[in-house]
């Protein structure tokens, strides 16, 4: 137990570094930096904006600073924000230092408030997506091939076979426009995030919903099954205590990159309902070349896709005992 | 068991969420707009931008404020000025009732101070160029970076040096050797062995009146006064407790200079020796505060030293980035985040203001809200309470947002429905100062004939594109200066609207286009046309048009033209490098006069992105900058302009118009054509003035619903 | 070894070619018929395949329609509304005006007008701001988008596949250090690995085009399938694993067979058909993905049209001053269904190709 | 033909690394699988390897079909050595040593018609023409007492009986000498046991096989070996001609395991001494010190000295018979 977490930590810090590496780098290969405007600077200007965010460095200056607390500066670090009272000191330990393109923020700052806004965005669609997926999947399981069955695959299917975008555009139509019932757009209320949340999880719940199927038909037609059937156990009984069990160990495994994948990619969502998360710097933050927002949230998606999937590991071996911990 | 677990758990979650969610709730402001951007930063000093300016507007004030409707230069922080008179030296008067939000009056020395930081190359502020029309300023913001330098092995520390044109050579240290080496050790101690001596009278009194005297190094034989003090007591009359303060720096950066006079060969010798090393990087600049035109003069009187007359400096004055900032706000965060500083005193928790409205609250992408100032010299002619600045960049979700009553002024609604709001009574597109144009890489053949150029020009059906694509009545250009320029006539490329209609002009202009090409031998018969690219950056507007224009290209001269989206940022490193062949650009001038336009197209310029340069053009834009009678000005730059129109290395489009959608129950908004907009006179009409308003419209504009308060939102003064 | 013991080899006196043409009347059923027979008892998976053929087959002879050009610009002040009932013909007349269109492409759209001349559609599903059919551009579009996702599905497979079944087969320290590469390519937000793809390619589209014939479209499918590949390699990586074992590949190898043929001859063919489900899967997705470009302005150049294209363009039309519903419903129509036939298809096939449904219909 | 034994095994050990990797990737623990095994096998005849599961049988049959390389050890072929061949080394070999597997729905490629998995061998060495490969196989088939019409048919076509016929056709293919079986009936019912038992001994001598044929079921390797081999945790413990093995063995595990098979007259029946081993067999990963055997042997207490505890017995040959154990052979 104690091995697999410190292995899972071992590799995790090696793709963390990894990912750091290859991403600063191949950032700075692409064309354009973070202080090109529509007005093209003086060149003394352009100098003193590039001295002052280090930009005049060579590559491996700049990254080693990034990286580690050295103080590679002349005249110390202070040009290079830093979180409280200390100078800038580098992701290890923990700053990810200050914003490029939002200069007032630290990287810190921008993640640390809009993070709780895509968390709270994230649960409901979650909510959304299993209260959807689940209810669809168990359903069509158990009518396998009826109507009702193929009717709910169909409205769950939706989910997977429209942008989202169209379906924030449909959503808006019908529950703002047609029948006034939510806002528009914003962030402020619980009323802000149900059509937000329930467009984000639309795809996720499709996805729930065949999972579910998949693995309720296969648990269905286990001996086990057979068995609690034939000693009588009520069908709904049976249902809830044995069949769901197991046919939700897919649905398990997948709500790792699900959550990973709903707190982070709803950059449609946030820009088409104006929410303050952090879906949008994922792409703004590579547009604008706001080289330390976009290492910020890279690494923020690194530990997030780790750390849920340890997590999800971890509650398998709950659900299922037959699984054990070992090294991957 | 585990199942209930579960449930609960995710019940909890959800819980959190929603609370997460309602905790964020900010009661409705007076007044809402949306900004469309997230502000790079508050610091008026380092911004640029649309979004910034208008919440740096609504934060700070300037020198200089302008007419909401006619943006001219009126009393700000500066309740009057004098003009000395070769017209070159203002005095601004500084009001005594300004006061910063903590509470501190606004004194000439913030001014100084500011604009000195502005200028700092360590502040690296993008406009910093707008300031250089005062005296020295532009000296002072370039820095040297590659000085030679000289390793002190008694002290430890490194000495730059510089030679200058004269012969002399500058000496440069940092301020760590003057404050703890010099004013510890060596003010009892005068050995004859140190390379610096100097003559003190006594401690304190050392900073105020001392004198400093260094023959560093050996390169002359004679010890060297330096009056340090002298240079900057003037400027500073409540002197610092550190030597290094005299420089009054804002980042701490210490130094001081001093010139000699070397002897013959000594420089030679100590390069050869060793003694000199060349290329260490230094960031040290040269503070030559000596030469900068800025004083104070005292509390309220502000003198401003310009290198030449400049008929348009109140209007800079009036210019968001060289709003004034507070000099405590700035080093009481020094002191109290001394490696952090930077970062901390322009938050929102931290600044200190003296405009209009204070910052209350700001969240990154989401909105930034300001209350108004009480302490503000005019409090009494703000209206509006609290004012929310929303940074939506969905153009669907802000019009939506505005549609539904929850924002009240929008400035870009989706192109598609302008048709629908023409008739409205609150969207009223007026000229806006700015031209939309493409660029021609004049560098690369076959596009470095003028012939090929102005084919492509007279080709592009700027009609229908102004019709079917902007929709919102923009005016086809011809020329490049937009008008509306007080005094300048509107100038057009050759052929330009000369036929009774649109259409037949442009069908002329076919005509004439291939008849260039044929000239310029491609066609039937000639060579084939290279098959090209428009790049134009994201923007559904943009590609719209490119559409269009190539389609027209294709239709009517049978090129091949290939469309290119590129993203923002490698869109402008393609134009700047010249990598393009044809690229879409715009340009909004910065102040009302054409030079904001025409000195663009200097040969070399940065801005210039052509590779296309003609002496004529810039000897006459360049001495029409120093000619003080505007007509002969204007008139010396029109003349440029027709060479910029001849020659064409740019193909005109259309000049914009703004497209704001007003509340139409707002007041003190009007129309400009630099779009700029001014928090401090909106107020909101009671529906007696709104009815009155609409009896003056014209009958056909439909009426929209109109938000806000029945009663009306007045500021105190106007009530009275 | 005929001839170590001649006796040992005969076929019980009868005639080979006799035995080999009556063995043919033997043929056997093999998985994949099997496979295909309950696929099309299975009437969703059954009816979305016909759809989808019947959909790819208009993609493809597109050209040869009378609709009008989907590029053809007739500037509007605004877009037009659908015209009803279906009778209108022939307005305006057909503009054979495309972009670079392949030889095929304009050997048909000649055919086209030699058979119906000017004769063309009326705006049936309105037109866009610019005059453009709507009916055209949906077909049109289909195929930018079809072409996209199977193009840059393919590439993933190709990639994953042999990826995979590699990691699979070779097991140990290099399977462990293969699958690593996959976890961290996984981390890194593929958002950001594709705009910075394909800023670089267009960097170099001139070099591409000139030097190796490759327009940006098809590097922009390979961008694409590039980074979808991650999770085939997975998927094909685990079936190996569990194959590896099993005794016909041991079988193989006591055969003498090489690494390659193992690989390719019996397991790829045996993951092929969870292969096929992915894939089914993955092109719906990719056409997702290629809408979400569009929407943040980083998909296919136009006048080149596409699904994602339209949907982006329709969403832009959702507000209550006017609403152009035949912009957002029609083209968020044919992409709904498609996308949905495609995955009730995925699902079927599922079915379908599970050996443990096997004699189950 | 030379005197040497067509399959000589000496000292063979197969070690696999199990459990736990430490954390420095080192394994903690050897599963001894095979711990010093040595047999020979005769041209021409049929060596019978017998033992409970798990006793190493099958890795013995993967070692010398090269489907796992031995850790230590020596497998000769014919006098050449085929431990630390390469796999281009090993293909020469393939033609003559050639396996049987156990379970015959595993062992055949879904995907494939009868008539591919019976080309692959050719193809693979390249050795006829295609139209003579397809002869070839319906050749096979019929040799198999398949009907050749079905050549074209697909595995899962056809009963367990029928598909183990194919896949001992498949191993006949490259006509070997040596044919390794892996327990080759035990998937299948008893009465299509006899029928494939039958049909290796026709066919051993009408192609002159030789045969391993491992197998737990005492009673076929009665009916069909010519010696046999008895294992016990990863060791030969006796090796002897059938009917000493059967008639008189030597070995107290031997003993233990014949004991074990009912006789079906009811009076000798009742009258077989029957030994009833104590506790289990003991792990491979931690076999006991001395004898493998000596926990649950019931003479261990007749040799003096504790020496079985202590001491691993040599398989050594006393007249005429292989065993190992400390034990007098007249025991």
């Amino acid at each position: 137990m104690l091995r697999f977490f410190f292995q899972r930590l071992l590799w995790f810090a090696i793709t963390l570094w990894v990912v750091v590496t290859v991403s600063f780098f191949l950032m700075r290969q692409v064309r354009g930096g973070p202080f090109d405007g529509e007005r093209a600077l003086n060149e003394a200007i352009e100098r003193n904006i590039k001295a002052r965010y280090h930009l005049d460095w060579p590559q491996w200056k700049q990254y080693l600073q990034y990286v580690g607390p050295l103080n590679l500066d002349d005249h110390g670090a202070q040009f290079l924000g830093g979180d409280g009272t200390d100078v800038f000191t580098g992701i290890l330990v923990g700053d990810f230092g200050p914003s490029f393109k939002y200069r007032d923020f630290t990287v810190n700052d921008i993640i640390g408030q809009s993070l709780p806004i895509s968390i709270s965005l994230g649960v409901i669609s979650l909510m959304w997506a299993l209260l959807l997926g689940l209810s669809a999947g168990i359903a069509s399981a158990l009518w396998r091939g009826s109507t009702t069955d193929v009717a709910l695959r169909l409205v769950a299917t939706t989910g997977i076979a429209l942008p989202n975008f169209t379906v924030a555009g449909f959503l808006v139509i019908f529950f703002v426009f047609t029948i006034p019932l939510l806002p528009v757009a914003g962030y402020g209320s619980w009323r802000h995030l149900v059509l937000p949340g329930f467009a984000l999880g639309a795809p996720f719940a499709a996805y729930i919903a065949r999972l579910t199927r998949t693995g309720m038909l296969e648990v269905l037609s286990q001996d086990y099954i057979r068995t609690a059937h034939a000693k009588g156990l009520p069908p709904r009984l049976v249902l809830l205590r044995h069949a769901l069990k197991g046919g939700l160990l897919p649905v398990v495994s997948y709500l790792g990159p699900a959550t990973a994948g709903i707190l982070t990619g709803s950059l449609v969502i946030e820009r088409i309902f104006a929410i303050p998360g952090t879906g949008s710097h994922f792409v703004n933050s590579a547009l604008n070349r706001d080289y330390t927002l976009a290492m910020g949230v890279t690494i923020l998606y690194t530990v997030l896709v780790y750390a849920l999937n340890t997590l999800v590991d971890f509650a398998y071996t709950l659900l299922d005992p037959r699984i054990k911990l070992e090294e991957s | 068991m585990r199942q209930t677990l579960a449930f609960v758990l995710l019940g909890g979650l959800g819980a959190l969420a929603l609370a997460i969610a309602s905790s964020a709730r900010l009661e409705r402001a007076d007044f809402t707009f949306n900004n469309g951007a997230e502000v790079s930063t508050l610091d008026p000093a380092t911004v640029s931008g649309v979004p910034e300016g208008r919440v740096v507007r609504l934060l700070f004030e300037g020198l200089c404020v302008k007419d909401p409707k006619t943006l001219e230069a009126l009393p700000g922080m500066a309740e009057s000025w004098d003009l000395s008179e070769d017209g070159k030296t203002y005095t601004f008067h500084i009001r005594k009732e300004a006061k910063w939000t903590d509470g501190t009056p606004v004194t000439a020395y913030d001014f100084e101070y500011s604009w000195r930081r502005m200028l700092n190359p360590l502040t690296a502020a993008e406009y910093a160029y707008q300031l250089w029309y005062i005296e020295g300023a532009k000296h002072y913001t370039i820095f040297n970076d590659e000085l030679e330098y000289i390793g002190d092995s008694e002290t430890g520390h490194d000495f730059w040096i510089q030679e200058q044109a004269n012969g002399r050579v500058r000496v440069g240290c940092v301020q760590s050797l003057l404050t703890s080496n010099l004013v510890g050790s060596f003010a009892g101690n005068r050995s004859p062995k140190s390379p610096l001596k100097h003559n003190v009278k006594e401690g304190a009194d050392f900073l105020q009146h001392g004198t400093l005297m260094a023959t560093p190094l050996g390169i002359c034989e004679q010890e060297h006064w330096f009056p340090f003090a002298l240079r900057d007591a003037k400027l500073n009359p409540d002197l610092p407790e550190t030597i290094g303060a005299l420089l009054d720096d804002p980042y701490n950066e210490k130094h001081w200079f001093a010139e000699f006079e070397v002897d013959a060969g000594a420089l030679d010798a100590q390069r050869e020796s060793g003694m000199i090393r060349n290329g260490k990087q230094y960031r040290e600049e040269i503070l030559d505060v000596a030469g900068l035109g800025l004083h104070a003069l005292d509390d309220t009187r502000f003198e401003v030293t310009l290198e030449a007359p400049t008929p348009y400096f109140l209007d800079i004055c009036a210019f968001y980035p060289v709003f004034p900032v507070s000099r405590k706000n700035i080093e009481d965060a020094k002191a109290k985040w001394p490696n952090s500083w930077e970062l901390k005193w322009m938050r929102s928790e931290n600044i200190v203001t003296n405009g209009p409205y204070a910052i209350e609250f700001r969240r990154v992408n989401d909105r930034i809200r300001v209350v108004k100032n009480e302490l503000y010299w005019d409090a009494d002619n703000v209206a509006m309470n609290t004012i929310d600045a929303l940074a939506i960049d969905h153009l669907g979700t802000s019009l939506n947002l505005y549609l539904m009553g929850e924002i009240d002024w929008i400035d870009r609604p989706i192109t598609n429905v302008i048709p629908r709001l023409m008739p409205r009574e609150d969207f009223n597109p007026a000229p806006y100062l700015g031209s939309y144009f493409y660029r021609v890489n004049v560098t690369k053949p076959p596009f470095d004939d003028p012939r090929v150029r102005r084919a492509l020009a007279l080709s592009i059906d700027r009609q229908a594109i102004v019709t079917s694509i902007t929709k919102a009545g923009e005016q086809i250009a011809y020329g490049f200066v937009p008008p509306g320029m007080h005094g300048y006539s509107l100038i057009e490329m050759e052929h330009g609207q000369d036929e009774a209609t649109p259409e037949l002009t442009f069908a002329r202009h076919v005509e004439e286009a291939k008849a260039l090409l044929a000239e310029a031998g491609f066609g039937p018969g000639g060579k084939t046309f290279p098959t090209f690219e428009i790049h134009y950056n994201t923007d559904q507007t943009h590609k719209d048009i490119a559409e269009v224009v190539a389609d027209g290209w294709n239709r009517n001269l049978g090129l091949n033209v290939k469309l290119l989206n590129q993203e923002w940022k490698v869109y402008l490193d393609a134009q700047n490098s010249l990598d393009f062949q044809v690229s879409r650009s715009a340009w909004i001038g910065d102040y009302s006069d054409p030079n904001t336009f025409l000195d663009m197209f200097l040969t070399g310029g940065e801005n210039n992105r052509t590779g296309w340069g003609n002496p004529e053009y810039d000897r006459l834009v360049g001495e029409a900058a120093s000619v003080s009678d505007d007509k002969t000005r204007l008139w010396m730059l029109a003349q440029a302009e027709k060479i910029l129109m001849e020659e064409m290395p740019i193909l005109p489009i259309y000049y914009y118009v703004t497209r704001n959608l007003v509340n139409p129950r707002l007041g003190g908004f009007h129309a400009n054509i630099q779009d700029e907009h001014f928090g401090k006179f909106w107020y909101w009409m009671s529906d007696e003035q709104l009815a009155e308003r609409r009896a003056k419209q014209p009958a056909d504009w439909e009426h929209v619903s109109a938000p806000g308060p029945a009663a009306g939102l007045y500021s105190p003064a106007s009530q009275r | 070894m005929a001839g170590k013991n001649p006796k040992s080899w005969d076929l019980g006196g009868k005639n080979f070619e006799e035995l080999a043409s009556e063995a043919a009347k033997f043929k056997g059923e093999s998985l994949w018929q099997d496979a295909w027979r309950r696929l099309k008892a299975n009437r969703t998976a059954w009816w979305s395949l016909l759809f989808l053929g019947v959909f790819m087959t208009i993609a493809m002879i597109a050209p040869l329609m009378p609709i009008p050009s989907p590029v053809f610009l007739d500037l509007q002040l605004e877009p037009q509304p659908p015209i009803w009932p279906w009778t209108n013909f022939g307005t305006g007349g057909f503009e054979p005006q495309y972009w670079e269109l392949s030889a095929l492409d304009n050997f048909m759209v000649d055919t086209r007008v030699a058979i119906f001349g000017d004769w063309q559609t009326g705006p049936w599903l309105g037109t866009d701001g610019k005059g453009r059919d709507i009916l055209s551009r949906i077909i049109w579009g289909s195929r930018t988008s079809i072409l996209v996702s199977l193009a840059a599905a393919f590439c993933s497979l190709a990639i994953g596949v042999s990826y995979g079944a590699v990691a699979g087969y070779l097991g140990g320290r290099i399977d462990n250090l293969m699958m690593r590469v996959v976890d961290i390519l996984y981390s890194i937000p593929f958002i950001f690995l594709v705009i910075f793809l394909i800023t670089i390619v267009n960097e170099y589209r001139a070099e591409l085009e000139d030097n190796y014939g490759i327009d940006r479209e098809t590097v922009f499918y390979v961008v694409i399938g590039a980074v979808y590949w991650l999770t085939m390699a997975r998927v094909v990586r685990g079936q190996v694993l569990s194959l590896r074992n099993q005794e016909f590949i041991e079988a193989a190898r006591v055969l003498g067979a090489s690494t390659a043929r193992i690989v390719f001859v019996h397991l790829v063919p045996n993951v092929l058909s969870i292969v096929i489900v992915y894939l089914t899967l993955t092109i719906p997705a990719v056409m997702l993905f290629e809408a979400f470009l569009s929407f943040l302005g980083l998909g296919i150049e136009p006048p080149k049209v596409s699904w994602g294209i339209l949907a982006v363009d329709g969403s832009e039309m959702v507000n209550p001053v006017k609403l152009y519903w035949w912009l957002v419903l029609f083209p968020a129509g044919a992409m709904g269904t498609t996308l949905l036939a495609l995955n009730l298809l995925g699902d079927g096939l599922r079915d379908a190709l599970d050996p443990k449904m096997r004699g189950r219909d | 033909m030379s005197s040497a034994p067509l399959l000589d095994v000496r000292d063979l050990h197969k070690h696999f690394p199990v459990g736990e990797k430490g954390l420095f990737g080192a394994h903690k623990q050897l599963l001894k699988a095979v711990n010093g095994v040595s047999f020979s096998l005769e041209r021409g005849q049929c060596l019978g390897l017998v033992g409970e599961s798990g006793c190493g049988k099958s890795t013995v049959a993967r070692a010398v079909v090269g489907l796992h390389p031995a850790t230590s050890g020596s497998i000769r072929f014919d006098g050449n050595e085929l431990v630390g061949l390469s796999t281009r080394g090993w293909l020469p070999y393939r033609r003559k040593i050639q396996m049987i597997f156990q379970d015959p729905y595993a062992s055949l490629d879904p995907r494939q018609t009868v008539s591919s998995i019976l080309t692959e061998p050719s193809k693979i060495h390249g050795l006829s023409k295609p139209r003579e490969r397809k002869l070839h196989a319906m050749q096979l088939l019929e040799a198999v007492g398949l009907n050749p019409r079905h050549i074209n048919r697909y595995p899962h076509e056809f009963s367990g009986g029928q598909r183990q016929r194919i896949g001992i056709a498949r191993a006949l293919a490259l006509e070997p000498e040596l044919l390794i079986c892996d327990e080759p009936v035990s998937a299948l019912d008893v009465s299509i046991q006899a029928q494939i038992i039958n049909l290796m001994g026709e066919l051993k001598e009408r192609f002159n096989l030789s045969y391993l044929f491992i197998a737990h079921d005492l009673a076929v390797v009665r009916h069909i070996c010519d010696s046999v081999a008895v294992m016990y945790l990863g060791r030969v413990v006796e090796q002897a001609s059938r009917d000493e093995i059967f008639n008189d063995p030597r070995h107290p595990y031997t003993k233990s395991l014949l004991s074990a098979v009912p006789v079906p007259d009811p009076e000798l029946e009742r009258a077989r001494e029957r030994i009833v081993l104590e506790g289990d067999v003991p792990s491979p990963l931690d076999p006991p010190p001395g004898c493998s055997f000596a926990p649950r042997c019931p003479w261990r207490h007749e040799v003096p000295d504790d020496r079985c505890n202590r001491e691993i017995p040599e398989l050594v040959e006393r007249d005429g018979r292989k065993r190992s154990c400390f034990l007098p052979l007249a025991h």
